[in-house]
């Protein structure tokens, strides 16, 4: 057989092994919190599929895709700033890294103070959180562009605008990706964690709930379903990301190769 | 394609790209074409400043193919990025047809060193050439033609959709000239377009460089490190020495048109040309 | 479609913490600005009784920085962030060195850990707190969920971004197995282990906090909490800019490890020609 | 009668959770008059963010008590959790309920903004309500109290808050009920929202509620040292109602509250026992209300100590 | 130092490295010191094979300087790797002194084309250079002796304690050979040694390489892009052509020796010769 098709099995199988190893291994389990895959199954099918679909996965969700691109929007346009007006960079790059510094979730609180408990405070903290990673890999991604591709714009006298759109946005977008993929993470834990915290509706305040009333299965339902959509969403963006970037994917293919 | 270009293709490209035409009147001829005089050029400032550049001076007609040879590290890219306005002089001046050089001035293209850098990798290869073409607002036919006669020149019209990583170092170097050709520049600078490609594509490439002097009627300077390309090449060749670089020598090379790889290299002038040369390069500094 | 991070080279060097205090003076300015605009919202009530003035948050920090039980509270959390962190450490490049080495397991696991790593740790926190309870062991356990996976992902792929062409100048001179993997192997594969390390740092903070937050765990995650559910705002705000703190110090000393350890590496060079 | 302190001759360390609240005091009091020390044992408190926290911590063997209400107590065994009830921590005395007054002794509180215009429970139904935890002892009640006024609790959005943010929230309108527990009922009241019920008394009736539980490590390894917990514990109970006043002292200083605002708040009780009847009672109910599936099977088992 | 090595340093190569004395009575030159008989390369297997030698023969006798010449990407690198063992052959054989190459031989060093991937910027240049050396367990002052020996014969003893890449290119290449002849082998294979190096580095390059063969005893292989180098260099050059390579002619190079860089290369003996392999070169495929 060719290594190639090993390779393809060993990977698929071993995905498959595991969920079979789980089910064999827990179908007998007395552990309370332990219980057997089958009947995690049966909960995920009760609670998710779809009677709490909409009252709570789809809020979830919709928090996370609002916050999310405000974020990325906010991230890009702030970065594209300092990089480009020095003082500007100057004076608030310190206060960008200190509070990149603070952990995400740790804004949380902060935040129901400032303006409680509802969607906006949701929205508000993913948009807060997930803000850094891109605006810093903007700002890095532009400052970075090489020199010599800067000495051909100013060779073939590209305008402003056009260096922008047609040479910094793409040349630094490999890593504007990279940044908005952990801004995308970031953006997903803290919806999680704002609904853990001060909220009733949501897939974070469901499990929380499952946890808080010991009801394991449901709790395992609910890590699978924060676990498939974690794996979904950046599934999603990986396929965006490779169609946006496919001459970067292609080009390192192309370094490695030679 | 060059073979059947107009008799002085030159003012051809001039009017199109500037939509009127240059009064005939133009004392041409008589002052060079690319001038320079006493350039001096030092990086950094105070006490960290670093001469690169003494004093160079030296000058190109138009219509000639002008090489610059000197060892690494003397300042050669430095002169060229001064030519192409991207550093201003700290000393003397650099004149266009008797107008001095501030800013990258609409003349000059620019061939890099480094093709693999200078060749934005998210562009196929034909958007490359189109980038610094569309701010001049041409028609769209006009542009499709540009490009098409660029790559016809250099051979990669099939590569048109490629991107340039997918092509090999030599096509890559031969995306980067056509990208310079497309733009009509009146002169073209070349920075060491033909190292690290292999010797056949190297002939080609030299062969290509010729070609476009006559067929497209533009002032070329190159910068090599390989002395036998700049006699092949040059009608002049400007030797660079000491540091901080200046001008050693500029030796007429005398050798007949049009040139070719074998016969012309066999000629023992051009052995006398390039023992000349060679001679002043390795003479201790 | 495994996206790992290739290590920055000198031309696209990452602005890290350290960079961000290049010009002092006008930093200085910015968060001036920034501390006046705080201010002023907070005395003008603009955004509700929850928001302390700056001022009454900085007494509050200097009152909270003579008490041990705050130090003990920093010592916690680093604690367990540093010792997660080390754990991944060690369980990542040892995985990773196996991983990368062995071709068969790294297409078995290729799709497992594919699946497994945008899953954030934050996800099993609820199961976590009911197996271990709301306890330091938990909170490293959390960490090194979160975190021994991304470095596992890094190493295996330094360990197979090694050069073909260091990997031949190894065999031709006729190295060993074991001498080829300690000399050329690993120190190939350090920048990327340690870009992951500098990488999941902050992330071990993180969770480190979050486990305190959301589950109790000791440290000063769990004094956020308990300052947010008592209402005492002036702590909770004292606390957040202490964890700023703690964010940026961890970035400094991972950045400066790192820039040690991989000083001849292009993103790190200083006098390279 | 002392238990026996670990052979190295210093006193077995037991760890607590609690999770802060006014019913702290006899735990308080039982280590200051060194109830504790005079049964050989010493305790190291931990405060938890709730009760099922604590109880996680108490069946995985990180801590060997924890308070608990008997709502998340009855959740967790329904979900076959190994714990065992050692002591009563708080309750309503078995008094409370025939007092005409009998507000004055129930520790949680429903509070609307005086302007709100909510009358009643049932008032409830389409509004949002805080709770500290959901499915726990305030959701639970409340439930109850709006089913007995003839609305239907499945209609009231249940919203999880601490109740420093309840207060806040029930200030700025963001919420239109919160329950609460001593002393936040205390606060609240000082801060002059209206108490709409008193949810907890009418739900519980009589005996304990709060409940220091133990998990199976710590059942099967230091019993002795449970049982000596048991005794000093109660001891600690009988003295905080028998000196009420001192009590409200020690509440304000064990939650970090002013003593004029703890006096607004109930009277606390601390029983001398917990009965099988009390638990079951309450278990009876939550199978009612839905809360839980079915009754949890209950027997003495569920005592570290058989009731007497 | 070179100029004062023993007269047979190869002798002594081997026996230092051995730790026996090579039996004299071994058939030396009887049989060529490298010999590549019929040699087929093909990469993957199956339906995407791709045959890159098609059938290689040739052979370099003891203390010889051979050169390749060949187009970009015809298998020369290739050639080289087989040769060090590093790829098995497809077909034919390949011998050093009669015996059958399989593995890495000890007695090869190979230079590999890219120089700044074969040094390990991790280690200093002494480390590199003591790389390969460790596991052979030699006493450390032999191993200290090596090391600057062999800086010193490429002019880098002050460069021992700094990183390769805070060396010039010239410098890596120079440090990448100076590993090889710490490593004393008795057949040294270098893969275009000296690209992108400036001319005048350049032109000291070959000389050191001249320098090695005569110091050290050494049989040289180099491969080179440049022809005008290749005949500097040898005493024969193999040019390859067509795909799947093969030898399309070995040229004997019949220049005075020792070889001047100005004096040599204005020859005509010596353009007669390039003139030769260029139309070898050129010639279409
Ligand atoms: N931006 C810069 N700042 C400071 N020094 C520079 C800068 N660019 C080049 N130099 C220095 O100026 C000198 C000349 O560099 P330059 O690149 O012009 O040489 P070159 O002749 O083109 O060399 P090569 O043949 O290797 O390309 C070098 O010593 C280089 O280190
Ligand atoms: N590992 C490999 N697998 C498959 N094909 C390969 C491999 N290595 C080289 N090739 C192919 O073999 C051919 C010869 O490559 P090689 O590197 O030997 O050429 P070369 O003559 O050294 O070229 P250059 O002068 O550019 O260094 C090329 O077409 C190349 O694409
Ligand atoms: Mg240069
Ligand atoms: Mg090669």
């Amino acid at each position: 057989m060719k290594p190639a098709a090993v390779n393809w099995i060993l990977g698929t199988a071993t995905p498959v092994a595991c969920a079979v190893l789980w089910w064999a291994g827990s179908a007998e389990s007395a552990n309370p919190f332990f219980p057997p895959l089958a009947s995690i199954l049966g909960r995920f099918e009760d609670l998710w599929l779809f009677d709490h679909f909409g009252s709570d996965v789809l809020v979830s969700l919709g928090n996370l895709a609002v916050g999310y691109v405000l974020a990325v929007v906010i991230g890009v346009v702030l970065g594209f700033l300092f990089a480009t007006v020095a003082p500007v960079r100057w004076m608030f790059e310190p206060v960008v890294h200190f509070v990149r510094g603070i952990p995400p979730v740790a804004l949380v609180p902060i935040l129901i103070t400032v303006i409680g408990f509802g969607a906006e405070m949701r929205i508000a903290s993913i948009v807060l959180a997930a803000l850094f990673p891109t605006l810093i890999a903007t700002m890095d991604g532009i400052r970075s562009v090489d020199g010599v591709v800067r000495d051909v714009c100013a060779v073939y006298r590209l305008g402003p605008m056009e260096r922008m759109a047609r040479v910094y946005l793409p040349s630094a977008g490999p890593r504007i990706a990279s940044g908005m993929q952990v801004s995308l993470q970031i953006a997903f834990i803290v919806m999680i964690a704002s609904e853990m915290l001060g909220s009733s509706q949501g897939i974070g305040a469901m499990t929380l709930l499952a946890q808080q009333s010991f009801l394991a299965a449901d709790m395992w339902a609910g890590i699978l379903l924060l676990g498939l959509i974690g794996f979904l969403t950046n599934l999603v963006f990986d396929i965006a990301k490779s169609r946006a970037l496919a001459w970067y994917i292609g080009s390192r293919r192309q370094e490695r190769a030679s | 394609m060059i073979a059947t270009s107009a008799q002085d293709p030159h003012a051809h490209v001039e009017s199109a790209r500037r939509g009127t035409t240059r009064p005939e009147s133009a004392p041409r001829g008589a002052e060079p074409r690319l001038d320079v005089a006493g350039l001096g050029k030092s990086y950094g400032s105070g006490a960290t400043a670093k001469e690169v550049i003494g004093d160079l001076t030296f000058s190109v007609e138009a219509g000639e193919v002008v090489c610059i040879v000197g060892p690494s590290g003397i300042g050669k890219t430095t002169l060229l990025k001064c030519l192409a306005g991207l550093h201003p002089a700290s000393k003397g001046e650099m004149r266009i047809d008797g107008r001095t050089i501030s800013g990258p001035p609409p003349e000059i293209a620019l061939v890099f060193q480094d093709y693999s850098r200078s060749l934005m990798p998210w562009l196929t290869v034909e958007k490359n050439l189109l980038l610094p073409l569309r701010h001049l607002r041409l028609p769209r036919t006009e542009l499709r033609a540009r490009c098409e006669e660029a790559l016809e020149a250099v051979g990669l019209t099939h590569a048109a959709g490629q991107y340039p990583w997918q092509l090999s170092g030599g096509m890559q170097q031969r995306v980067a000239i056509a990208r310079a050709l497309a733009y009509r520049p009146e002169i073209l600078i070349m920075d060491e377009p033909f190292a690290s490609v292999d010797a056949q594509t190297r002939f080609d490439l030299e062969d290509l460089c010729l070609r476009i002097r006559d067929g497209f009627g533009m002032t070329i300077l190159v910068v090599t490190h390989d002395i036998d390309e700049a006699v092949y090449l040059a009608d002049r060749v400007v030797v660079l020495g000491s540091r901080p670089a200046r001008v050693l020598q500029v030796v007429d090379v005398d050798l007949p048109s049009p040139r070719d790889q074998i016969s012309t290299r066999a000629l023992p002038e051009f052995a006398a040309q390039r023992t000349e040369v060679l001679a002043l390069i390795k003479r201790p500094a | 479609m495994t996206t790992t991070l290739a290590p920055p080279r000198a031309a696209a060097r990452a602005s890290g913490a350290a960079s961000a205090l290049r010009r002092p003076g006008a930093g200085v300015l910015g968060a001036a600005l920034v501390l006046v605009a705080w201010q002023a919202a907070a005395l003008s009530g603009a955004v509700g009784s929850g928001l302390p003035t700056a001022t009454a948050t900085g007494a509050e920090l200097a009152r909270l920085t003579v008490l041990p039980g705050f130090w003990l509270d920093i010592a916690a959390t680093v604690g367990i962030a540093m010792a997660g962190l080390a754990a991944s450490t060690v369980i990542g490049v040892a995985l990773g060195i196996l991983i990368g080495s062995f071709e068969p397991f790294r297409a078995a696991t290729l799709a497992l850990f594919e699946f497994l790593k945008p899953i954030p740790p934050i996800v099993v926190l609820p199961l976590m707190v009911l197996v271990f309870g709301p306890t330091a062991e938990m909170a490293i356990l959390l960490v090194v969920l979160g975190c021994a996976l991304t470095i596992t992902i890094q190493s295996t792929a330094g360990v197979h971004d090694t050069d073909p062409v260091a990997l031949a100048t190894a065999r031709s001179y006729g190295l060993g197995r074991i001498e080829t993997l300690l000399r050329i192997t690993l120190p190939s594969a350090l920048p990327f282990i340690g870009m992951a390390v500098r990488v999941s740092a902050p992330a071990s903070l993180i969770i480190a906090v979050v486990a305190g937050l959301l589950g109790g765990a000791p440290g000063i995650g769990l004094s956020l909490y308990q300052a947010q559910a008592a209402g005492n705002y002036t702590t909770l705000y004292a606390l957040v800019i202490v964890l700023g703190v703690l964010g940026l110090a961890l970035q400094s000393a991972s950045e400066r490890i790192e820039r040690r350890l991989l000083h001849w590496h292009p993103s790190h060079r200083e006098g390279a020609l | 009668a002392s238990s026996p302190p670990a052979s190295d001759g210093s006193p077995t360390t037991l760890k607590v959770g609690t999770i802060g609240i006014g019913s702290d005091a006899a735990l308080a009091y039982a280590q200051e008059k060194g109830y504790f020390a005079d049964e050989g044992i010493s305790v190291e408190t931990t405060v938890v963010a709730n009760p099922p926290a604590g109880i996680a911590a108490a069946q995985s063997g990180q801590l060997d008590l924890t308070y608990t209400p008997s709502i998340p107590l009855l959740n967790a065994l329904s979900q076959k959790v190994p714990l065992k009830i050692v002591a009563a921590a708080d309750g309503y005395s078995d008094d409370a309920l025939k007092d005409p007054d009998s507000g004055k002794y129930d520790d949680t509180g429903l509070f609307v903004r005086s302007d709100s215009g909510i009358a009643r429970p049932k008032d409830l139904e389409g509004t949002s309500v805080s709770v500290p935890a959901r499915r726990a002892q305030l959701e639970v009640t409340v439930s109850k109290a709006v089913a007995d006024d003839g609305g239907d609790p499945s209609k009231i959005n249940w919203m999880v808050l601490d109740p420093s943010s309840a207060m806040q929230s029930l200030e700025q309108g963001r919420i239109d009920a919160a329950s609460l527990i001593a002393p936040f009922t205390a606060r609240a009241k000082d801060a002059g929202h209206v108490l709409l019920a008193s949810p907890g008394l009418k739900f519980f009736e009589r005996g304990a509620i709060g409940l220091w539980v133990t998990g199976p490590q710590a059942a099967q390894g230091k019993e002795a040292q449970l049982e000596a917990f048991e005794r000093a514990i109660y001891k600690a109970n009988a003295y905080a109602n028998a000196h009420p006043g001192e009590t409200l002292q020690k509440i304000a200083e064990v939650t970090k509250t002013a003593p004029e605002v703890v006096r607004l708040g109930a009277l606390g009780y601390w029983p001398d026992s917990v009965r099988l009847d009390d638990v079951q009672r309450t278990n009876a109910l939550l199978a009612e209300l839905g809360f839980l599936k079915e009754e949890v099977p209950l027997d003495a088992t569920i005592f570290l100590n058989a009731p007497s």
